[in-house]
């Protein structure tokens, strides 16, 4: 029994589907919410990195490497507004940060 | 055959540990699980030969990321007993939607496209086979332009993150060395020019 | 003294140019804004005049023509032209305009620049309107002039003005966008916006029909026909009295224009086989909205319902034709019946202006469009009543005032097509006689019914002066259409000869 | 000639002008000068017109004066045709309206309204003129409503009075019912002949006769029949024609010299001057002619029968008026034009003598005008007297008056009349000798005769009328007696229509009647061997027994027939029944489309309906934006999902 | 290894001056007092203004490109990154009162603006899934960060936020979807990709059509397209309304560009499938857009809801796959971003210290006080009705031309219908300015900067201009598709 590409592309899928699931049922945690979103990154990379194996082409990888400098930089600044946003609201609750809506 | 083993028990603990990540009450203990999802799967990653990424993986993302998060959490004082409530209410509908969402997945990424006979296994690289330096090669070559870019972007972080968070609290005390060479001696020493005492009874 | 080609454009663009100088002298000096705007307007005026003077009534091509490139990507063109049907209506835009200024000399006195300004601009886009021979240059004209309009309602109409002013933007509004899918879909057979190159366009039945249902929804709004009709009381009822007169005099003739200018060249079949559809609508506008009119109580709503009724002659001459001439464009009654409308629009243009009018003075002094709050006018504003009674006459369609002449041809026309359109188009000389004269004994005859009749004062010399000229205008319109009707016939002929033709 | 047939409307024309836009400037002597010098100066070329026309032979005048409009190739013209008819009527016209004008001065001399009145009564003149002169469809139209208007204004000349107003527009909705009919009629011409002139219509109108239209599907109806009975709705409208008739007896709320000039001499005769000028068609379709035999006949009888009970002088006089017309539109129906149109002369005469008459009575009543409280007159007012019973002889033909021999004539030519309905037509005429000669003498005798019932203040100043009344009033005398005599042999018989009146062969209703004439003394004589004269006596007697022999005998008639009593004195209901059924369901009907068709269906439901549907559609649409950011995520995924099924499945 | 060639550098000029000049900028400002920020100011427009002459030098008469092909300097390259640049100048000076008034007049603010402008011309430039995506980052996160600017608005804290979670998702699910047409084709390169498609079509159509799936929806998201317009009116509300203007924008010129990148210039084979889907997505934009619009008050959240009924035109103009369908959308584009900036300016004018107008009330009474400027307000929001002689007209007719030319007439009839419902709510705004009348001491008061009021002005009657006289700004946008 080998593995296959389709055994990467099927955990990366899992995965993109946990964090799918994280990101809709949870309104409570905004912190829970960005790390789905790094579940969901995590996932694409592997894929990436799956198909940058079998197609033996390195650009793949070369696009992991910048989502993860980008994932970086974007956790940098989502937890900065997280920090602001409750210095703000007292909450980085999902529930509490309803004010915009209608 | 180890590389089935490897494969099936890295990935089992993968999936494992991001369920917790999204299920898990306390965020502490969910960022400690998202450490050991992004560990897993650099093993993963070293299976299908992308050693330099996924030792960045564990020495950016759980090394620095990580912790940027944990910091957060335990900055943010948050209230863990209010996290659960409605986890309950929504958790049909994201089981619901996860498992739609992964029917399609699945069933376009088993397709005969990516099975086996499409994509052979690749023959493996070479001992002397670095693959840090063959990334290395192109990243300031073909990529340089996207690698200027990414330079950029974190840049924009830092200017993003610091413009946010840091604040000049009026309270803050700190010295201003221009202000402090300036001094003047008249500006510190006032003379006060006294008469002096008679004692006369 | 201009070359032809300018003489139009000049004609056009006047008021809007001065409509632009009148808004930025601003308030500061609301007399000077009104002497601009009047200046403005009777140059714009005397400047169309030779559009008339000059006019070839040999021929039924289109004169003083200008064509330019405009938009090469659409091929779009500044493509203005006059015959004989646009003509008279852009005589009539720029002499209206005038009367409207003059009747808004004193009673304006909220923001008078943008107020004059407004009519300046949609004086100008009407008479685009009418010239335009690109379709896109119409339909820019065609919108356009609603904006003035919206605004003119809305700053200084009556207490219910902004649902009235927005039903007014939205009712059109609606109507065209249609239309300029249709206009659009004709490009891509074409890809010419050339309305003249739409007249040759060769469209199956289907097409023809969807089109003109397009084009149907587009004029009825505007014309109003029933039951598109409700924006239009509404309208009249909270304009100001020189919006009202604009309204009724030109803006409803537009969508005349438009059928003669689109629909009926444009899809000659869908229009032969639909012409029940208008001739009934139009017949309904006739009797419905002669009913309607009966139970009015307020002047202006009454007079609204009116210009409905009339309005509906206009399109019944336009379609009857189809039944009158059965595929033979010689046909008799079949030019009889487009003049006929054609003469409608015109005399109604001066009527329902005169109607309009006659109710704002009273209005200025009142302050009440309520029939019931008047009574005995006549005691105190003997001249006034005179020239009420005089427009109400005509608005009955008596003989001698413009009001009975398309009425006249038109019903003379329909007999060739039916008996029962001819009858029930003839009902308006019983309808159109018992709501207005029921009015005007209510409003005008009577003992004085109360203090504030008793107050009033007769009109001054300034309200002598534009209700004289109408009424001069409409008298001389009934006593003698030849004119009037001399300078349509080649166009008209042109036309039926152009329609007669299936395009399948 | 030309010039002259021009200047005949346009000085009473310019007449109006100047009394009625410088009546104010020029002050009520000029203008009245102004007005009467214009009428005149038409009277007396009218004369000079009809000398020509008459005695010196002149050919039919038939041109047009301006092109009005071309259109479609029919020619719209305004032009003159002057033939015997017309120069006949333009004489008529002329010399009454000259008399009322005089009689004006007099009558409304206190009138602030005075310049005005003038002015509407000369333009009136103009109107008429052209409606008489017109040579075809368009300027017989354009007169006909021009004098509805001036009816109307004169009608609602004292606009303060509420029932002047109403019976103003009440006359000028009935007038037009019939232009309705009358424009109709001109439709169904224009379409069949393409043209507007009377001569071309004429010529063109064989082809009428056989041509059938499908009015009512599956029943082929006469294109001539259609059009000549349109055209005579129209005539019944103007002419008073049962049941269009209602607005008449209302228009006496206008001063009384306009009730003798529009209401009783020329306006109400345009009917019967329309119908005799197109006679041409009307011979052709013996139905139309028919259907205004049975009108004309059926006016005749039941109008006299209201006058029979009606108060109210100037009333009486107008129900009399609509008898009449009922006997001139008999003889039309009976192809009998010219008698039509000479009884049309007669009455003009008399009629307008009477109504001048009663306008005196009125003026020395100061302005009561109930007849019982009256008697007794004649000794106050001698000369209204004895002109009011010339004018009574004439209405109800005593052998001699100008009335007796248009009167017999019609009479006769009704009892020769081949066409259907004639026989009851002759029956009605009978019996309304008897009617008219009740009613016209009952009047006769409440004002003149009999106890004073005037109350004390009014008969302090009980007077004749001066000079400027009654001179006018002689003037009108002297035609309603003996014109008649004079006229009869050449009018009727002498072939004085032969260029304006066709009658077929068939409808010889006018032939029998010559064939008995053979002097005007003879005339008179013949009628004594028949029944007329003497139902007329037997009016007269019947009257004398019941107003001044026995006035309680009226008392007791009145309540025994209580039924039919209240039938007349209601004026058949006809009144209630338009105020209930025409004009109030009309206006329910309004209510109807406006409430429920305009302001229900299409504004509320359709138009703010839709605007409301939006808008409640966009606040339940907005609920979705519910502000949780896991909402969010999950309609983004939702899309994403039936995207991805729609790509993957599909 | 290949053998490595230097790559041409020219076409990225601008860029390089631009990144250049925001190091400039940043430094620059580190030495300046508060008082003399406007210096900041006067560097980024000068930035801005270098870039417009950077990209008129080097602008080429064909396509040309570079760095591997992953970069592409074309017609619509050139046009598109000038009008991101002219609007970022517009934005930048109206922004400046706002700021002021708002403490948040920083140079940092600037910079992340110039660094957003940077990350649009890299995605107009951008010819592979990696540039683009970078573009599209780079713009995205100085954008979150703008929005959160204001540290002392909790809403705006909100709105950073929620655009950061979901626009992280999307980017999320775009880079989905880029891996898997990298394992299909093996390439991130978007012309080798066009190449490589149509052989794979026949092979697995499925697939491609999976992956399409995901690029449609980051694009849609990026526009904000029904169902991914989630963001766009809390984001436009909750936003300072400088960084609304921006956001209101500039970025939908590049997400225009990264549509027709992605779609066009990489999958024009699959243009069956992905123009199925916008179908759906632009007929839900208008309806959704148009309808929930009528229920707002707040101004702000108004024109986002409008913006999603233009983004359905906008897709109406790419669905039919046409080059006239392209033009015509690209036009409504600038279009649509010249005419929103006009709306912005007004309303940031509007604002004063310790007032933030934002209601469609606040406007109420403007013609009162201030008659030309509503007048300005007032042919913007005729021109995004679509009614003539504003530009708006041209727009909307060249889409409904380019989708009536396939034979989709019903598609342009909803859209003209789904218009007139739009009519209503910007009668509305004109309806409060002109006919409402407030109190006398309510009334709208407004900044007399004179350079402001200028170039809105101009940018107002602009429009105007434009509405008379389209032929010159539609000609560059045929031409980029010729």
């Amino acid at each position: 029994m080998s593995i296959e590409l389709s055994h990467y592309l099927i955990l990366a899928a899992i995965l993109f589907s946990i964090s799918i699931a994280g990101i809709v049922i949870n309104r409570k945690n905004i912190i829970i919410l960005l790390m789905s979103i790094e579940v969901m990154l995590l996932s694409v990379n592997l894929n990436f990195i799956a198909f940058s194996h079998y197609l033996n082409d390195l650009a793949g990888q070369v696009f992991v490497f910048f989502i993860l400098t980008v994932a970086a930089a974007e956790a940098a600044i989502g937890l900065a507004i997280l920090v602001v946003l409750f210095r703000n609201k007292g909450s980085i609750s999902v529930e509490d940060i309803t004010e915009l809506r209608g | 055959m180890i590389e089935a083993f490897i494969f099936y028990l890295f990935a089992s603990l993968t999936v494992a540990s991001a369920t917790t990540v999204v299920t898990v009450r306390n965020p502490i203990h969910a960022a400690l699980f998202l450490v050991l999802t992004f560990f897993t799967s650099a093993v993963i990653w070293m299976t299908l030969e992308a050693e330099f990424l996924a030792i960045i993986l564990v020495l950016v993302y759980v090394g620095a990321v990580m912790v940027l998060f944990l910091f957060v959490v335990m900055m943010l004082d948050i209230n863990i007993a209010r996290m659960r409530e409605g986890f309950v209410q929504y958790l049909p509908l994201g089981i619901g939607v996860a498992l739609v969402m992964l029917a399609l997945m699945l069933s376009v990424v088993t397709g005969d496209i990516f099975s086996s006979e499409a994509m052979l296994e690749p023959i493996p690289k070479a001992a002397d086979y670095s693959n840090t330096k063959a990334l290395g090669g192109v990243l300031y070559t073909e990529y340089v332009f996207a690698f200027e870019i990414a330079a950029v972007i974190l840049l924009v972080a830092i200017v993003a993150a610091i413009s946010l968070t840091m604040r000049k609290r009026p309270k803050t005390k700190y010295q201003s060395p221009p202000d402090q060479i300036k001094v003047r001696k008249a500006d510190r020493l006032r003379i006060v020019k006294m008469r002096s005492s008679n004692f006369e009874p | 003294m201009f070359a032809d080609g300018l003489l139009l454009s000049l004609v056009i663009w006047t008021p809007i140019l001065g409509g632009a100088l009148v808004l930025f002298a601003g308030d500061r000096e609301p007399s000077g804004a009104r002497k601009i705007a009047l200046a403005v307007s009777i140059a714009t005026f005397v400047l169309s005049i030779p559009l008339y003077t000059q006019f070839n009534t040999d021929t039924h091509l289109l004169q003083f023509v200008e064509r330019n490139s405009w938009i090469p990507a659409f091929n779009i063109e500044y493509f203005i032209g006059i015959d004989g049907i646009s003509m008279p209506l852009i005589l009539l835009t720029s002499f209206t305009t005038i009367i409207v200024i003059i009747s808004s000399w004193e009673v304006i006195q909220y923001r008078v620049s943008q107020y004059m300004a407004a009519f300046l601009f949609m004086e100008g886009f009407m008479i685009g309107t009418f010239s335009a021979l690109d379709s896109i240059l119409f339909f820019m004209f065609f919108e356009a002039m609603l904006v003035p309009m919206f605004l003119v309602i809305g700053i200084w109409g009556g207490a219910n003005r902004i649902y009235a002013t927005i039903k007014f933007f939205l009712y059109t509004f609606i109507g065209s966008v249609l239309m300029l899918v249709a206009l659009i879909y004709m490009y891509s057979k074409t890809g010419s916006f050339s309305i003249l190159d739409f007249h040759l366009l060769r469209l199956t039945m289907t097409e023809q029909i969807l089109i003109f249902l397009a084009f149907l929804v587009a004029f009825a709004v505007k014309v109003p026909m029933w039951p598109v009709h409700t924006w239009l009381p509404d309208a009249h009822v909270e304009a100001p009295t020189g919006g009202s007169v604009i309204l009724a005099a030109i803006m409803l003739k537009v969508g005349g224009y438009g059928f003669l200018r689109f629909s009926l060249p444009i899809t000659p079949d869908a229009s032969a086989e639909l012409d029940w559809l208008i001739i009934t609508m139009s017949l309904t506008a006739v009797v419905y909205i002669g009913f309607v009119a009966l139970v009015q109580r307020d002047m202006k709503k009454l007079i609204a319902y009116s210009s409905i009724a009339h309005m509906g002659f206009v399109t019944l001459g336009f379609f009857i034709v189809f039944r009158i001439m059965d595929g033979d464009s010689s046909a008799t009654g079949s030019a009889l019946a487009l003049e006929g409308g054609m003469v409608q629009m015109i005399s109604h243009g001066f009527i329902s202006a005169a109607m309009f009018l006659c109710v704002g003075v009273i209005y200025d002094r009142m302050h009440s469009r309520e029939i019931a709050d008047y009574g005995g006018v006549v005691n105190t504003m003997p001249v006034f009543a005179a020239f009420m009674v005089f427009f109400a006459m005509a608005n009955a369609g008596l003989p001698g005032t413009s009001g009975f002449v398309g009425e006249f041809m038109v019903i003379l026309a329909s007999f060739r097509a039916s008996f029962w359109i001819a009858f029930l188009a003839a009902t308006i000389l019983i309808l159109g006689a018992a709501y207005t004269l029921w009015m005007i004994k209510r409003v005008i005859f009577g003992e004085i019914a109360n203090d504030n009749v008793r107050a009033l004062t007769d009109i001054n010399n300034r309200e002598i002066l534009y209700l004289g000229i109408l009424a001069v205008a409409i008298l001389a319109l009934g006593l003698w259409p030849y004119p009037l009707v001399e300078v349509m016939h080649p166009t008209i002929e042109n036309l039926l000869n152009h329609i007669s033709q299936s395009k399948l | 000639m030309e010039s002259i047939y021009l200047a005949i409307p346009l000085t009473s024309l310019l007449g109006a002008i100047i009394a009625g836009f410088f009546g104010k400037q020029i002050g009520r002597e000029a203008a009245h000068w102004a007005a009467i010098l214009g009428v005149g100066a038409s009277f007396v070329l009218s004369l000079v017109v009809l000398k020509d026309v008459a005695f010196d032979g002149a050919a039919v005048y038939n041109q047009s004066v301006y092109t009005w409009m071309v259109s479609d190739g029919i020619h719209f013209e305004i032009g003159f045709l002057i033939d015997s008819l017309s120069a006949l009527m333009m004489v008529v016209v002329t010399s009454v309206s000259l008399t009322v004008h005089i009689y004006t001065i007099g009558y409304m001399q206190d009138d602030p309204g005075y310049q005005r009145f003038f002015s509407y009564i000369s333009l009136f003149t103009f109107s008429m003129l052209m409606l008489v002169m017109s040579n075809n469809f368009l300027q017989l139209f354009f007169g006909w409503e021009a004098v509805g208007l001036v009816s109307y204004l004169l009608i609602g000349f004292w606009y303060t009075r509420e029932t002047a107003i109403y019976a103003n527009l009440k006359a000028f909705m009935v007038n037009r019912v019939g232009d309705f009919g009358f424009l109709m009629g001109i439709a169904v011409l224009v379409a069949y002949t393409g043209s507007l002139d009377y001569i071309e219509v004429f010529d063109r109108s064989d082809k009428m006769a056989s041509a059938t239209i499908q009015v009512i599907p599956g029943l082929d109806w006469s294109v001539i029949t259609l059009a000549c009975i349109l055209l005579f709705i129209g005539a019944m409208g103007k002419s008073a024609q049962v049941p269009l008739h209602v607005w008449l007896p209302d228009s006496m709320e206008g001063p009384t010299p306009i009730s003798a000039l529009i209401h009783a001499a020329t306006m109400v005769t345009a009917g019967i001057f329309m119908v005799a000028r197109m006679s041409p068609l009307f011979e052709q379709s013996e139905t139309a002619l028919s259907v205004v035999l049975v009108i004309g006949a059926t006016t005749a009888i039941l109008m006299g029968l209201i006058g029979i009970v009606q108060n109210d002088i100037k009333r009486v006089v107008a129900y009399s008026t609509l008898s009449q017309l009922g006997y001139m539109t008999v003889a039309l129906g009976a192809s009998a034009y010219s008698a039509a149109i000479f009884h049309l002369m007669t009455h003009a005469f008399f009629k307008a003598l009477l109504f001048l008459a009663a306008g005196s009575v009125i003026i020395a009543m100061h302005h009561e005008q109930d007849i019982r409280k009256m008697g007794g007159l004649k000794k106050y007012m001698p000369i209204t007297y004895w002109v009011s019973l010339v004018g009574s002889l004439a209405l109800i033909g005593f052998p001699g008056t100008s009335g007796y021999f248009s009167k017999d004539a019609i009479l006769v030519a009704t009892q020769n009349s081949n066409i259907p309905g004639s026989g009851y037509a002759y029956l009605m005429l009978l019996i309304g000798v008897f009617v008219t000669a009740l009613y016209t003498f009952r009047m006769f005798f409440l004002v003149f005769h009999g106890e004073e019932r005037i109350d004390e203040s009014t008969r302090a100043h009980l007077h004749e009328t001066p000079p400027v009344v009654t001179i006018p009033l002689i003037l009108l005398a002297i035609p309603s007696a003996i014109i008649g005599w004079i006229t009869i042999g050449p009018v009727l018989f002498g072939g004085y229509f032969e260029d304006a009146i066709i009658v077929f062969k068939e409808h010889g209703a006018m032939a029998a009647v010559a064939e008995t004439f053979h002097s005007s003394f003879n005339f008179v004589l013949h009628g004594f061997r028949g029944l007329p004269v003497y139902l007329a006596a037997a009016g007269v007697i019947v009257a004398w027994v019941f107003y001044l022999k026995k006035p309680s005998l009226a008392v007791t008639v009145k309540e025994k027939s209580g039924f039919l009593y209240r039938l007349l004195e209601q004026k058949y209901y006809f009144d209630r029944f338009n105020e209930i059924v025409f004009a109030a369901t009309a206006r329910g009907v309004g209510h109807v489309f406006w409430r429920i068709g305009d302001a229900l269906v299409i504004d509320g439901l359709v138009v703010n309906g839709s605007a409301r549907l939006v808008g409640w559609f966009s606040g339940v649409i907005r609920q979705v934006q519910t502000g949780y950011l896991n909402h969010y995520a999950f309609v983004m995924i939702t899309g994403l999902i039936l995207l991805l099924g729609w790509a993957v499945l599909a | 290894m290949s053998e490595f060639i230097q790559p041409n550098l020219l076409p990225a000029l601008p860029e390089i001056v631009m990144l250049a000049m925001i190091c400039l900028v940043l430094v620059v400002d580190l030495f300046l007092p508060q008082e003399k920020r406007g210096f900041t100011l006067l560097l980024s427009v000068a930035t801005l203004v270098l870039t417009i002459i950077a990209i008129v030098a080097v602008a080429p008469s064909d396509s040309i490109s570079s760095f591997g092909g992953s970069f592409v300097l074309d017609q619509m390259a050139v046009v598109l990154k000038i009008a991101t640049c002219g609007l970022s100048i517009l934005v930048f000076i109206y922004s400046r009162d706002y700021l002021i008034d708002h403490d948040i007049y920083k140079g940092e603010y600037y910079v992340l603006g110039l660094c957003a402008t940077l990350g649009m011309m890299i995605m107009i430039s951008g010819h592979s899934f990696l540039l683009i995506y970078l573009g599209l980052e780079l713009l995205s996160l100085s954008l979150y960060a703008m929005i959160a600017f204001n540290r002392n608005s909790a809403i705006a804290s909100e709105a950073a936020m929620k655009y950061f979670v979901l626009g992280a998702m999307a980017s999320g699910l775009l880079l989905y979807g880029i891996s898997i047409f990298y394992g299909i084709t093996g390439t991130l390169n978007i012309e080798q990709l066009a190449g490589v498609v149509p052989q794979t079509m026949k092979e697995n159509p499925v697939a491609l059509s999976f992956a399409l799936t995901f690029i449609v929806v980051g694009i849609s998201f990026k526009l904000g397209a029904v169902p991914f317009h989630m963001w766009v009116p809390d984001i436009y509300q909750g936003a300072p309304t400088s960084v609304t203007l921006f956001i209101g924008t500039v970025p939908k010129i590049a997400g225009f560009a990264m549509a027709i990148r992605l779609l066009v210039d990489g999958l024009s084979d699959l243009q069956a499938e992905w123009s199925q889907m916008l179908i759906v997505l632009a007929v839900a934009s208008l309806a959704i857009g148009n309808i929930i619009a009528i229920a707002q008050t707040n101004f702000k959240r108004l024109l986002a809801y409008s913006t999603i009924s233009h983004i359905g035109f906008i897709l109406l103009g790419i669905l039919p796959g046409t080059d006239t369908g392209f033009a015509a959308a690209m036009f409504y584009t600038i279009v649509y971003a010249i005419t929103s900036s006009v709306a912005f300016g007004v309303l940031l004018l509007l604002n004063r210290k310790g007032f933030e107008a934002e209601n469609i009330n606040d406007l109420s009474g403007l013609n009162e006080s201030n008659p030309w400027i509503a007048a300005l307000l007032a042919i913007a929001m005729l021109s995004m009705a679509g009614v003539p002689p504003t530009v708006g007209f041209y727009a909307k007719l060249s889409v409904l031309q380019a989708v009536i030319q396939v034979d989709m007439v019903w598609l342009a009839v909803i859209a003209v219908l789904f218009t007139v419902i739009g009519l209503f709510y910007y009668l509305r705004v004109i309806k409060v300015m002109y006919f409402d009348k407030p109190e006398p001491d309510q009334l709208p008061t407004i900044k007399q900067s004179l350079d402001v009021k200028i170039l809105l002005s101009a940018n107002g009657l602009s429009l105007i201009g434009l509405g008379i006289f389209p032929s010159a700004l539609m000609g560059y946008c045929i031409l980029a598709f010729s």
